[in-house]
Order: structure tokens, then sequence, then C-alpha cells
């Protein structure tokens, strides 16, 4: 059972061998990969929801001398989120090359999934900068297939990723030299055991980590070179990187600074997090509202989001080591499933906007807004689909995203940190606004003259609205989810 | 001062160094050698880490391993962003844009 | 003893062509002369430093190692020395 | 281990490092820059041999300052524009607060990592695992254990990003191959005799440091940077099929992956558990899939340099005389 960890990595590994290797068969090997490693996560996620957190020993050796993978809740959840959007994503990516750019895309994308998955099942500080690695370098190359006026956005990207992941190798570097081990789990028992206060070495360790994945994660203001990659890549690509790559470094963080820095996290550091989400949340927001295209409006709106799942930091900080059942581990497990599951319910409504802004790109040739005109009754689909994740992202009930909002209310509210209050309340009616925005250009006026539209292969419109009604839909049903997320949680005292 | 408190304490300088550079300037090409000059700091801490924390055997071969990883992953990365370098600076002399 | 006064002399020799070459790159006003003083001392200064290495080796194997050192040294700087020269001469003339 | 004393070898590398540092970071001329970053990198290997990691400084002179090197000075030679640089006193002032900042992070950091002590860890560290348990993993060389048994998992992961790389790279050309690239067409007698003698040496010197990888330093990564050097020597004295460009190009950078892959797969559908080598047969399981991961090296990082070079359309003018501002 707990072989299906190492597989959810070298199986889509192998796929991208595939794919390299047979360039006319790209799509067939992406459908078949990803529908296998959509059933290893289904059933990785189930496991650990039954049976509580997977644990397995590369190669024999055992941590430290060798590489443990785990995955707790937070780890299947995250794998799940990538498989149904990766299903998504590859069945979206068969419908044009324009959505896809070219050949490549079908290795690049199923190393992209492969390093993904390694990022969330890694139980070890330098294997996790080697999957990062993998994720950054095979995102930039897939932004690079927009083509020519993609390549200034890819460079700059490429920068970035490179430049965190050097300051998360320098952090991994001072964590070893303290511990002794790489080993997540067992670096944070030395650290924590070893020290009773914080080392300057245990501060600048954490200090640099959290600024390179914080600057991989796009939080303002390092969020400059976020919008113009998103919005230059193939949508396909653009849906990926939003809803899925982004995650990758805001988990390694998450692991980072309730795991192996437990004791070295203080508030004060917890709240300035929380503030640089606040002024990406609004930040993001009024740029996205400014835009006159669609793909960079879902861009920055990716700014804005990024920056309620900072709120993590804050809501969950003071609850850790806390026993169950008193008010502030209560608090902080609200926190936890309430940005996380925020977190989830982004990656389906952003794969699902950034795929109906591809579908309505498409078949009007332009993303400007000014040339959607009609497509709400000429492609319903899409605008419906654009809609509701709209929703989603808004928190409006019953959505996903509205579970999370709640729970991340509640938790301001037990834990006394009021403050968060009207960052909630603003974020969602500047995200209900450029949504609003945007269907609002799409209304046809009149006796207006529309062009013909470009077909658009419907799966590509299912593909994207499945997302969409999954966004909406989990809201309903969300208790398992959430559960889900608390399977192993660091904080709140165990489920 | 020992060897491996002098080679740090350069790393930590390279480091910091390269990414200053990186952020601060324009020129494409010098960016690329920023990042690894960059690289070569942090890389150059994990070494003397490495000296540090060595056993009677000799220094940690952990940290030598994953300085190998790091090497090969930074010429990876330097590879493909020449190649987007010299597409992007192609583009500008032959086009004229900008 | 003796050994040890050989290998300093060939040491010091061989720097000297080492800083003769480059004061020449840095002196000599065109291309093929430049190329011309780099190569020759070079090439001479490589291998007394060689020389001097091999008599202090531990094996003949290690000597038998400096000295495939030198022959590729001068393989190679003859060949980029004769490459660069043709190069220029295309172009018309030193950079 | 006793702390060394800083020698006056020391004091002259560390002021050398500096100085090609900053002259590869700030002097005008992009040809100086690159030439002064190789010798950087030249530095950084003899840094390396004294810091007692002899693998490292193999790696970095052969790929850090060999096929970076190559790969820079490639890029240089045939285009040395420099896009304007925004000057104005806001520019001016971002650079002094930037210089100012940088000095006050370097410092800080280096005061930490200067005050970092002997290790003390609680627990039984990693290095002294490694050494107690080298006779397990089938080598003798405990950095190439780490590498391929130990912690080979990492491995595995850095040779997908070197082929995410290459593909990244041909994903620039036209048709995703390098038959767009035009391969060397004259082709000086002196620069053929030279291939011809110099390949087999490399070809030798790379076996050698593959099979020497075991007991010593050296390994898969030394020995493939040396083979690529080869392969792209080659391609210059009159061989372009060194490098392939399209039906062979493709399986050669994917073999050293395949290989890893099959070996995990093979490891876990029998049983054993992913990518567990049993003792009996881990040395023999090592050297092998090194030699295929050399050749992927090796064509990788030739195929990065063949890559990046400009497809013949659309021909790009005469380069612009170099301009320093």
């Amino acid at each position: 059972m707990n072989d299906t960890l190492g597989a959810l990595v070298l199986l889509p590994l192998g796929g991208a061998v595939l794919a390299a290797l047979l360039p006319r068969h790209g799509p067939w090997v992406g459908i078949v990969t990803a529908a296998a490693t959509l059933a290893l996560a289904l059933t990785t996620a189930a496991a650990v929801y039954r049976s509580g957190p997977r644990h397995l020993e590369l190669a024999g050796w055992g941590a430290p001398l060798g590489i443990d993978l785990r995955a707790d809740g937070l780890s299947a959840a995250m794998l799940a989120l990538t498989a149904v959007v990766g299903v998504a994503t590859t069945v979206y990516a068969t419908g044009s090359d324009a959505a896809s750019g070219r050949p490549l895309f079908w290795p690049l994308w199923l190393a992209l999934w492969s390093g993904l998955n390694a990022v969330y099942v890694s139980g070890d500080l330098f294997n996790t900068y080697v999957a990062l690695e993998l994720v950054g370098l095979s995102a930039v190359a897939l932004v690079a297939l927009g083509g020519r006026d993609a390549y200034p956005p890819a460079l700059r990207y490429l920068f970035v990723a490179v430049l965190g992941s050097l300051a998360y190798l320098l952090g991994v570097a001072l964590v070893y030299a303290e511990a002794g081990t790489l080993d997540i789990v067992e670096a944070g028992e030395r650290l924590d055991g070893a020290t009773t206060a914080v080392t300057a070495l245990t501060a600048t360790a954490l200090a640099v980590m959290a600024l390179g994945l914080a600057l991989k994660t796009a939080l303002f203001p390092l969020h400059a070179w976020l919008p113009q990659a998103h919005a230059a890549a193939p949508s396909a690509v653009s849906a990926i990187l939003s809803a899925l790559v982004v995650k990758a470094s805001l988990f390694v963080l998450v692991r980072v600074w309730f795991v192996v820095f437990g004791g070295a996290a203080t508030p004060g550091a917890a709240q300035l997090l929380g503030i640089l989400g606040t002024v990406a949340v609004v930040w993001g927001a009024v740029l996205a509202l400014r835009q006159p295209r669609l793909k960079p409006i879902v861009a920055y709106s990716t700014v804005a989001q990024v920056g309620y799942l900072f709120l993590l930091f804050p809501l969950a900080t003071p609850g850790l080591g806390e026993a169950a059942g008193t008010t502030a581990a209560q608090a902080a497990y609200a926190g936890w499933t309430g940005a996380l599951g925020l977190a989830l319910a982004h990656g389906l409504a952003k794969a699902a906007m950034f795929m109906a802004a591809g579908t309505l790109a498409l078949a009007h040739g332009s993303d400007r807004l000014t040339d959607l005109r009609g497509a709400a009754t000429r492609m319903p689909m899409s605008t419906l689909t654009f809609g509701l994740a709209g929703a989603s992202l808004a928190g409006l009930p019953p959505t996903f995203g509205f579970v999370g909002k709640w729970q991340l209310l509640q938790a301001s509210l037990i834990s006394g940190q009021w403050w968060w209050l009207p960052v909630l309340l603003v974020g969602g009616l500047l995200t209900a606004a450029y949504t609003v925005r945007v269907l609002g250009a799409t209304v046809n006026p009149p006796d207006a003259e529309l062009a013909p539209l470009a077909p658009v292969p419907r799966r590509m419109e299912w593909a994207a609205l499945s997302m969409a009604a999954l966004a909406v839909m989990l809201g309903v049903s969300s208790s398992g989810l959430l559960g889900l997320l608390g399977v192993g949680a660091p904080v709140g005292g165990g489920p | 001062m020992t060897r491996e408190e002098l080679f740090l304490a350069v790393g930590a300088g390279l480091a910091v160094l390269g990414a200053a550079r990186l952020l601060l300037t324009r020129d494409l090409l010098t960016r690329v050698l920023a990042l690894n000059v960059a690289s070569g700091g942090v890389l150059m801490i994990l070494v003397a880490l490495a000296l540090r924390g060595g056993g009677p055997d000799g220094p940690d071969p952990v940290l030598h391993a994953l300085v190998l990883t790091g090497i090969v992953i930074t010429v990876s990365v330097t590879g493909f962003a020449i190649g987007l370098v010299r597409r992007i600076e192609g583009d500008l002399t032959e086009g004229g844009r900008r | 003893m003796i050994l040890t006064v050989v290998t300093v002399i060939l040491a010091v020799a061989g720097c000297f062509f080492f800083a003769a070459g480059t004061v020449g790159l840095l002196r000599f006003p065109d291309l093929h002369s430049r190329l011309h003083a780099v190569t020759k001392a070079d090439n001479l200064g490589l291998g007394l430093v060689l020389a001097a290495l091999a008599l202090q080796a531990d094996s003949p194997a290690t000597a038998l190692k400096l000295g495939l050192i030198w022959a590729l040294a001068l393989l190679a700087s003859a060949t980029s020395s004769h490459l660069l020269a043709s190069g220029a001469g295309d172009q018309g003339g030193g950079r | 281990m006793s702390a060394a004393p800083v020698t006056i070898l020391d004091a002259l590398l560390v002021g050398g490092l500096l100085a090609a540092a900053g002259l590869t970071l700030f002097v005008p001329r992009r040809s100086t820059a690159v030439v002064m970053f190789l010798v950087f990198g030249v530095l950084l290997a003899i840094a390396w041999t004294r810091l007692g990691a002899p693998d490292v400084a193999l790696a970095e002179a052969a790929i850090g300052a060999g096929v970076t090197s190559a790969l820079l000075i490639d890029a240089v030679y045939e285009r040395s524009r420099r896009p304007e640089r925004a000057t104005g006193h806001h520019r001016q002032v971002l650079a002094v607060v930037g210089a100012v900042l940088a000095a006050v992070l370097a410092v800080g950091l280096a005061l930490v990592l200067v005050d970092i002590g002997p290790f003390t860890s609680p627990g039984p560290g990693a290095a002294d695992l490694v050494a107690d348990r080298l006779d397990e993993s089938g080598v003798s060389h405990p950095v190439t254990a780490v590498l391929l048994n130990f912690r080979s998992y990492d491995t595995l992961l850095e040779i997908a990003v070197l082929l995410v790389a290459v593909l990244a790279a041909l994903a620039l050309q036209p048709d995703a191959t390098l038959r767009g690239v035009p391969a060397p067409t004259r082709t000086p007698d002196l620069l053929g005799l030279l291939v011809r003698v110099l390949a087999p040496v490399l070809v030798v010197v790379a076996g050698w440091l593959l099979v020497a990888g075991s007991v010593a330093p050296g390994g898969a990564f030394q020995a493939g940077a040396v083979l690529a050097g080869g392969l792209l020597l080659m391609r210059l004295g009159g061989w372009p099929g060194a490098v392939p460009a399209s039906d062979l190009l493709r399986p050669t950078l994917a073999v050293g992956l395949t290989g890893f892959l099959t070996l995990a797969y093979l490891t876990a559908a029998l049983g054993a558990g992913w990518l567990d080598l049993g003792a009996a047969w881990a040395g023999e399981a090592i050297l092998a899939l090194e030699a295929l991961l050399t050749v992927s090296i090796a064509m990788t990082l030739a195929a990065l340099f063949v890559a990046n070079q400009d497809p013949p359309t659309p021909p790009v003018g005469v380069s612009s005389p170099e301009r320093t501002r």
C-alpha cells in the first residue's frame, strides 16, 4: 500500500520519458498516465483518510541515512487536487495545439506533475529542493511554449524560481548544520529538543527559507513576475501554473514553518506574513480590475487569492503545541482547514477560469474584453464556467470557497484576531467585482455585428466546466475534505 | 580564523553579491552570470560546512553529494537560460523591437 | 638535496617564462605577435613547471601523467592559436 | 577534525575569487565578463580541493567551469550587444540602496555562519551513518554511495531535471530537434588532427573517471562532462553526427533516466521496495547505471550547447560592434 507513494512520482516520470521518446503519441501517453496517476492519488487519499498518514522508506535505508516519503492529510489533499486538475487539463490540452503549445508539452507537463507529486510526498528537505527545481524548470519550459512573446516572462520566471530555490537551499544547509539530518520530521524534533531559545542560526535559516519560498509563491511584494508569466503561457499551462504550481512552494513553506521550525516560528513573523497576504488580496484585485485583457485579469486574481492562503500563518501559529480542545487549538485547527481548504478551492476554480479564458480566447481570436461581446449567448458554457469559478473565488455560499472562508472567519473570531475579518469581506467583494466585469463584457449588446467564432472542441469546454462544477459542489459536502486536511495536522492536537 | 570560517564568510559574500546583482541589473547575460556566482556562494557554504561537520574519515560526504547535485542543477538551469537569452536578444537585434 | 635545488630552479624558470608570456600578451601590438608570445612562452613555462613537479612525484606513474598533461596542453594550444590566427586572417587583422 | 588555519594560499584564493566575481558582474564588456567567470570557475575548483572536496572540484572543473563557460563563450562571440541600460537618478539611488542592503545582509549572514560551532546534533548525524554502513552500499567511495544508493532518489530526480532542461532547450528550436542548427562547415586540418588524437583520450579519461567513481573521487557526472567535451570537439572537427540531430537524439538523452526508472520499477516489482539494491549486487548495478547515466549526461550537455546555437533562419545580420554602455 505504501508503495503508491513512490509510484505517484515515478509513474508520471516514466510517462514523461515515454512522451519524449514518442512525440507523435504524446496525447495518448498523457491521457493514460493521467488516468493512472489519478487512480493512485485517490487511492492514497482514501488510505490516508481511513488509516492515517502513510510512510515509505526508499531504498530500504530509512532516514536520516536514506530518504523517507511521507503523506499526511495535507499531502493527500494536494495530491488529489493535482490529479483532478491534472486530468482535466490533460483532456483540455488534447483539444488544441494553441492551448497546449506544441508536442513537447506532453513530456514537460508529465515531468512537472511528477515533480509536484514529489514535493507533496517528500519527507526530506534536500529532496524537496530537487523536486522544487524539477517543478520550476519544467514550469518555465512550459511557459516558453507560448512562443517568442513568452520568452522574456519565462526567463524572468526562471531567475525568480532559481533564486528562491537557492535561498531555500541555503536554509537547508543551515538546518543540517544544526540538526545533523535532512529528514523533515526528525529535523523538527531535534531543533525543538536541542534549543531552549531560538538561536541566530535557526532564525536565519527560517528567514531565508521563508523568503525564498514566498518569492516562488509570489507573495506581495515579490509577485511581479507571476502575472506576466501566467498570462503569456498557453492556456492549459496557465491553468496548471495558477492552480497547482504556486501551491507547491506554499506547501513547502507550510511544512518548514510548522514542522521543522515549530518552536522558532514567532507570532510576530506570522503576523507579518498575514499582513503581506492582506496587501496582496487588495493589490492583486485592484490590478485585476484594471486589466483590459482576460488572461491578465485571471493572473492578477491569482496574486490576490494567494494572499488569502497566507492568513494560515497568523491564524494557525498560535495554536502550535496547544493541547486538543483548548481555544487556541480550536482556532488554529479552523485556520488550518480553512486556509488549506481555500487552497484546494482556488486550485479548482482557477483551473476552470484559465481554461474558460482559453476557450473564449481561442474562439474569439483575442482575449481583449472588448472582443468578447456576445460570448454569453454564443459560448454559454464557457461563460457559465467563468461565473461559477468566480463565485467560488469570491466565497459565495454554497461553494467550496465559501466553506474555506467561513472556517477562516471562525478562526479569526475564536482567536480574537478580528482584524482579518474586513480582509475576508473586502477581498470577496473585489473578486466579485472583477468577475462581474468580465461577465458584463460578454453580454451581447443589441444590434451589434459579431464576427464568426472559431470552432472549439467540446471537450475543452467540458473540462473547464467540470472543474468549476466541482469547486461549487464540494462546498455542499465539504466535511470529508476538511477532515482529510486535519489528518496528521501539526495544529489542533489531532482530529 | 580557521579555513572553514574564512570560506563560510566568503560564501555568504558571494551568495549575497550574486543575488543582489541578479535583482539589480537589467542585462540578461549578467543576470545569468550573477545566478551562477550566487549558486557558487551557496555551494561554497555547503562545502565549508562539510569540512566543519566532518568526522575522522574526512569531510561530510552527504553535503558533498548535495553539492554535486546542486552543480548539475545549476548547469541545467544555465543552459536553458542562455538559450532564452539568445532568442530574446536575437529578436531585439533582428526586429528592432523595444 | 640536489633534487630540491633542481626542482626550485625549474619551477622558477617556468614561472619566468609564464611571466614573460603574459607581459607579451599585454604589450605586443597585434594578435599574431601576442599569440606567438603566449604559446611559445607558456608552453615552455608549463613544461618547466611540470618537470619540476615530476621530479617531486611519488611514483613514475604520476610523472607520466604530468608528461601527458604537457603533451595535451601543447596540442590544445597549438590548435587553438592556429584557429585564432586563421580566424583573424579571415576577418583581416587582429581585434 | 582539527581546525585548519588560514594559509597565504587560502587568502590569495579568496582574494582572487572575490575579484573574479566582482569583475564578472561589473565589467561593461561581456566578453571580459565571461572570461572572468571562467577564471572564477577555475578558482572555485581549486577552493573545493582546499576544502577537502575532490569530487566537487572535479565536477566544478568539468561542469561548472568547463561546460558553463563553453555555453557562455558561444553566446557572447556571436552577439555582443547589451540592451541599453536605463540610467538616471532613480536607478542610481536604487543601486546605492541595493549595495548597502546587500553589504549588510552579507555581513550578517557571514557572522551567523562563522558562529556555527562544530556540529552537535542530538542524534546520529547522516554523515556518521554513511561511515557505519558504507560496506553495505556496494561501493567504497562514500560520495558515490550517497549519490547512487543511500540517496539515489535525489539523483533520479536530478537526472529528470537534466532531461527537462535539454527538452526545454530543444523546445526553443522550430521543430524541437537539432535539425535546424547548421553543422560547422569548414574544418581546419589542424583541428581535425587534434580531434583524432584527443577524442580517444577523452573517452579513456571518461571511462576511467566512471570506473574510479566506485572507489575514488569521480563518477557519472564528471565522466559525462568530459565525454560531452569530446562529443563537441568531434562535432567541430568534422563529425557532425557526434551529436545526432534528430532520430537518435532523444533516445540517447533519455537512456540514463530510462535505466534509472527501470531499476526502480524492477526493484519495486520484485518486492524489495523502490530502489532497494541488494548488497550482493549493488556494486554491479551502480556501475551499469552510471555507464548509462554517463552517456545521457554527455549527450545532454552537448545537446544543450548545440541547441542554444541559432537556427539558420531568420538570418541575423553581421553582429553589431560591441557597445560598452
